[in-house]
């Protein structure tokens, strides 16, 4: 295994190294690409599948989506930031070499035995009636990250629909190429019944197997996005109610069931112990929603037309 | 039983990488796109497919085994999509050039 | 030895409240639509500022921190916040700027035209709301991967600020911010996963008992600080900075000059009192008290060349931030007296809190002036006091303040800092707090000097500036002023939930 | 030497390696899209060390620490929006630069 470790660890840096030389802009995204999805079997070979399914899902999914397009957008009229020069680039290669060896000599140097929370995590588990003891760190023990997270994620995208110019703001953004090829429309047809069960399923295993919101928010929204781009229904109005309340639902809930937490058990984001589930459950079905909705509009990016009055 | 379906784990899993080695192999060497779409497209759906009826004996259960058929039901869809939209914007280049 | 755990006190929750109100109002305008933006925001206003006094009243009343425990999770698991008197003295200085910058912005967007709901005016509502909690959250934060999410919820808030107005420049300026804030973070969170691997835990708390000299805790500690310098835009990594600040619109400009970096600053205060090993404190202290002096006189320098008013305030934070670091050598405590023991302990954050009261006031005073004359160059500003005499007036308190000129905040935390500057048989530091302000008051004075001259043909205001808009400014300056009245000794107040924390200090 | 191929140490040294990489290109590249995939690297580099540590938590019964597996998957999805962020900033930056020839025609790829 050690060999397929060290196989993967070079192509990994052999690749991220392809992005930062390429000449060609959508050769280095593409091998972007290709670094995320061996991103994925990294983690894999680092036990961490939960981690993995994320960074298959967003780091060689949709971030894939949002750079092409960009790189589309950009092309012929990309924004050059003033060129280093050779000194310069001299001094910042041996800045980012010396970060690296530093960086390198601490992960060598780390104390023996390594200090770990998995056993007092496997400790507090049954509190929370889940089987995964990362769903359980996410929602439970470091709820609170997970909920400004959200946050953080909505107000990303209230940022993006703030670059719409003044009178497109409300409006919808925009998708859907002039003309949408047939495979594509097809696949838009069929792919979606599929990737929504998916995504169900990804959150539903979530609580006790590798899966979860994030998982599942991703997939959703890959699927959005394809009906979307497949032309086969629009993207909404940013005023839209039904978008502003799915969008706003999951951290309201969430919220709503921390502050419920004052009352009913021992304080902010602490659940009752023969709820906790239930309650987990129920956030983490919002919360789905909310990031599905979430990360197809950051994906979408600002209004591109005027809204509807 | 268990050990010759381990044998026919082995021996189908084996062949479907070389099928994806051959279709790398092509990928690199064929000297156009749609020459190079057909080799890794081939080598694809048929080690994909070989790599995963090699593991089907191996799945614990029903369902997992159902899961990995529906891999490669949704591989199958989406290579095939990706491989039209490819050669059409291989097509449309030639007649735009 | 015994262990230091955090138990939730009396008044904790309301460390909570402090950091999730603003988030609820946020919510509650993406459920509600743009409309209503501003009358939630106001709401909430009120209530954030009753909370964060009611902190304040808490600490003095206990005399001890104040402390949470999130969803009773135990930290190193779970979450903890705490808030001591430096986190008290800071919430309530963020509410105050806050609010009364928000009034501001709530006046000027009554004098123009289009109703509310528009897209500056809601975009503004919302990030000055989650930027507020941001801000809390780091000001309470305990656990350094809790604080990283607070860093990146302020940077997402106080990048769409910065080009509220949707000008090609502005944007280059959100853009270069936003990358430099992005590397900040990173670097910092690099350096939290390091220090994770080494001790197992992210609760600064445990880490002030647990921390030892190490390769890791070094390598840690020195990407934290430098991710963090690059989002203080502490010299040389300012030049994000005063593209930013002055393209915002006042009020956006006000608060991210008066607060925005300050969180920084804080964390870096945080991380070299309570977790660096002495030894590593006082090396990492020399090179910011560099960095801090060469920032000091060199952005001063910079102000002093600024055509525009509002890049020549924005050259000034740069430099009022390198008073912030230059603490760092002088609060170098002993076995007898721990650096928040020392007066320059005090004179730093009485620096922090006074400049971001000052700064906010003057940034509101440019703000009305380009509202008044349609214009912020400072040429030809002459006689611009005649017309707008409040405005003038605040930023001359303001100036005072950024001087060191009593009486004034200023005044007494750049005293402080001489005083130890001078107790230590530091020249150096001296002389650059002595150039510092000599350089404020000839930059001040350019802007005082335009406001009373008598010019050929008098200046006209292009619109009328209702005087509540000036007042919110005067209010700010004034504020700022008054601070300079606490007696000139180490304040009680900042010492507030410190006693514990010692451990690292002991030999 | 055998302790460098754990898997621990080994991606964890393959993530401080990718920091470097990533930071390089964030400073130094002329394009600003290259940048922002140059951040993603820089914090791909990050998310590995955290993984690093993580799978050096393993005891037994358990393959790994979920904390620090956690703590990366919030910081995926805060990279992620992150870059739609800056993505988003570049775009109308070129719209307002490149003067105002009609509406942008970003449509002909779907993709």
């Amino acid at each position: 295994m050690a060999l397929f470790d060290l196989a993967l660890v070079a192509l990994l840096l052999m690749l991220a190294l392809r992005v930062v030389v390429e000449p060609d802009e959508r050769s280095a995204i593409i091998t972007f690409l290709a670094f995320g999805l061996l991103l994925g079997l990294a983690w894999v070979r680092l036990a961490a599948p939960d981690v993995a399914l994320t960074e298959i899902a967003i780091g060689g999914g949709v971030t894939g989506i949002l750079l092409l397009r960009a790189e589309a957008a950009l092309r012929g009229r990309g924004k050059q930031a003033e060129p280093a020069t050779r000194t310069g680039k001299l001094a910042v290669a041996a800045g980012s070499a010396a970060i690296s060896a530093g960086l390198g000599f601490a992960v060598l140097t780390f104390s023996t035995p390594a200090p770990t929370l998995a056993p007092a995590a496997a400790q507090a588990l049954p509190a929370t009636g889940l089987g995964n003891p990362v769903t359980a760190v996410l929602l439970a023990f470091r709820a609170l990250d997970t909920l400004l997270e959200k946050v953080v994620v909505l107000l990303a995208l209230i940022g993006v629909w703030s670059l719409a110019p003044d009178a497109l703001w409300g409006g919808a953004p925009d998708l859907k190429p002039a003309a949408v090829p047939g495979p594509l429309a097809y696949l838009g047809r069929v792919l979606p019944p599929f990737g929504v069960v998916i995504g169900v399923y990804m959150f539903w295993v979530g609580a006790d197997a590798p899966g979860g919101t994030f998982q599942a928010g991703t997939v959703l929204a890959a699927m959005w996005l394809l009906v979307m781009m497949a032309g086969l229904h629009p993207p909404p109005d940013t005023t839209r109610w039904l978008l502003r309340l799915v969008l706003a639902g999951g951290p309201i809930l969430f919220l709503a069931i921390a502050f419920l937490g004052f009352a009913f058990a021992d304080g902010f984001l602490a659940y009752p112990k023969a709820l906790a589930k239930p309650l987990i459950l129920a956030i983490e079905a919002a919360l789905t929603l909310s990031v599905a909705a979430a990360l197809a509009m950051l994906v979408a990016g600002p209004a591109r037309k005027a809204p509807a009055r | 039983m268990s050990a010759l379906l381990d044998t026919a784990t082995v021996v189908l899993v084996s062949v479907g990488a070389l099928l994806f080695l051959a279709g790398a192999l092509g990928l690199l060497r064929f000297p156009d796109t749609l020459s190079r779409l057909h080799a890794i497209s081939k080598a694809d759906n048929l080690g994909l497919g070989l790599i995963l009826l090699g593991l089907l004996p191996q799945s614990a259960s029903i369902a997992g085994g159902l899961k990995l058929v529906c891999i490669w039901l949704l591989a199958q869809l989406s290579a095939a999509t990706a491989s039209q939209l490819l050669a059409r914007a291989v097509h449309r280049d030639r007649t735009e050039r | 030895m015994t262990p230091l755990v955090h138990a939730t006190t009396p008044g904790g929750f309301l460390l909570v409240l402090a950091t999730i109100l603003p988030v609820c109002a946020v919510l509650a305008i993406l459920a509600s639509g743009p409309r209503s933006a501003a009358r939630i925001a106001l709401a909430t206003f009120a209530a954030g500022l009753a909370v964060a006094i009611a902190i304040a009243t808490e600490l003095i009343s206990s005399g001890k921190a104040l402390s949470y425990v999130v969803g009773a999770w135990q930290p190193p698991l779970g979450i903890a916040l705490r808030a001591d008197g430096l986190s008290g003295a800071m919430l309530v200085m963020t509410a105050l700027v806050v609010v009364a910058v928000g009034l501001f912005a709530h006046i000027q967007h009554g004098l123009q035209t289009d109703a509310g709901g528009g897209r500056a005016q809601t975009t503004f509502w919302v990030m000055l709301l989650a930027l507020w909690s941001a801000l809390n959250a780091v000001f309470v934060g305990e656990d350094l991967f809790n604080l990283y999410v607070a860093l990146e919820l302020l940077t997402f808030a106080a990048v769409p600020l910065v080009c509220l107005d949707g000008r090609a420049e502005t944007v280059t300026a959100a853009l270069r911010y936003l990358l430099f804030a992005l590397i900040g973070s990173l670097l910092y969170l690099l350096g939290a996963g390091l220090i994770y691997g080494q001790y197992g835990t992210l609760d600064l708390l445990a880490l002030a008992q647990l921390a030892r000299q190490d390769p890791a805790l070094a390598v840690a500690l020195a990407l934290m600080i430098v991710g963090l310098l690059a989002k203080a835009a502490l010299f040389p990594l300012h030049l994000w900075l005063p593209p930013a600040h002055a393209g915002a619109p006042a009020p956006a400009s006000a608060v991210l000059s008066a607060l925005v970096i300050k969180a920084p600053v804080f964390l870096i205060l945080r991380l070299v009192l309570d977790v660096a090993p002495p030894q590593a404190a006082a090396i990492a202290g020399q090179m910011l008290a560099v960095l801090g002096a060469a920032s000091i006189l060199f952005c001063s320098v910079m102000a002093l060349r600024q055509a525009r008013l509002k890049l020549m305030i924005a050259y000034s934070t740069v430099a009022q931030i390198g008073y912030l670091f230059i603490v760092f050598p002088l609060a170098a405590g002993s076995a007898d007296l721990p650096p928040w023991g020392t007066i320059a302990w005090t004179g730093g954050a009485l620096q922090l809190v006074s400049h971001a009261l000052a700064k906010a006031a003057m940034f509101l005073a440019a703000g009305v002036i380009a509202e008044a004359f349609g214009h912020d160059r400072i040429a030809d500003l002459g006689g611009f006091g005649r017309v707008l005499p409040i405005s003038a007036a605040a930023f001359g308190l303001a100036g005072l303040s950024l001087m060191g000129i009593p009486p004034s905040g200023g005044f007494v935390a750049k005293c402080l800092l001489l005083t130890a500057a001078v107790i230590q048989g530091n020249p150096w530091l001296a002389a650059t707090i002595l150039a510092g302000g000599v350089l404020a008051g000839a930059y001040v004075f350019r802007v005082i000097d335009k406001a009373l001259a008598v010019p050929t043909v008098p200046i006209v205001a292009r619109r009328a500036v209702p005087r509540r808009l000036e007042c919110a400014a005067l209010a700010l300056a004034i504020a700022a002023v008054l601070i300079g009245f606490v007696p000139l000794r180490p304040f009680g107040f900042l010492q507030i939930g410190r006693d514990g924390l010692n451990l690292a200090w002991a030999p | 030497m055998m302790a460098v191929l754990q898997p621990g140490v080994l991606f964890g040294l393959c993530g401080a390696a990718l920091v470097g990489i990533g930071l390089f290109a964030v400073i130094t590249h002329p394009g600003l899209l290259r940048r922002i995939v140059g951040c993603n690297i820089l914090g791909a580099g990050i998310f590995l060390v955290f993984g690093a540590v993580a799978r050096r938590g393993a005891g037994p019964g358990f393959d790994a620490d979920p904390v620090p597996q956690a703590l990366v998957i919030t910081g995926i999805v805060v990279a992620f929006s992150a870059s739609a962020l800056a993505v988003a900033l570049l775009k109308r930056l070129a719209e307002l630069t490149v003067d105002d020839r009609a509406a942008p025609d970003e449509s002909r790829s779907g993709l």
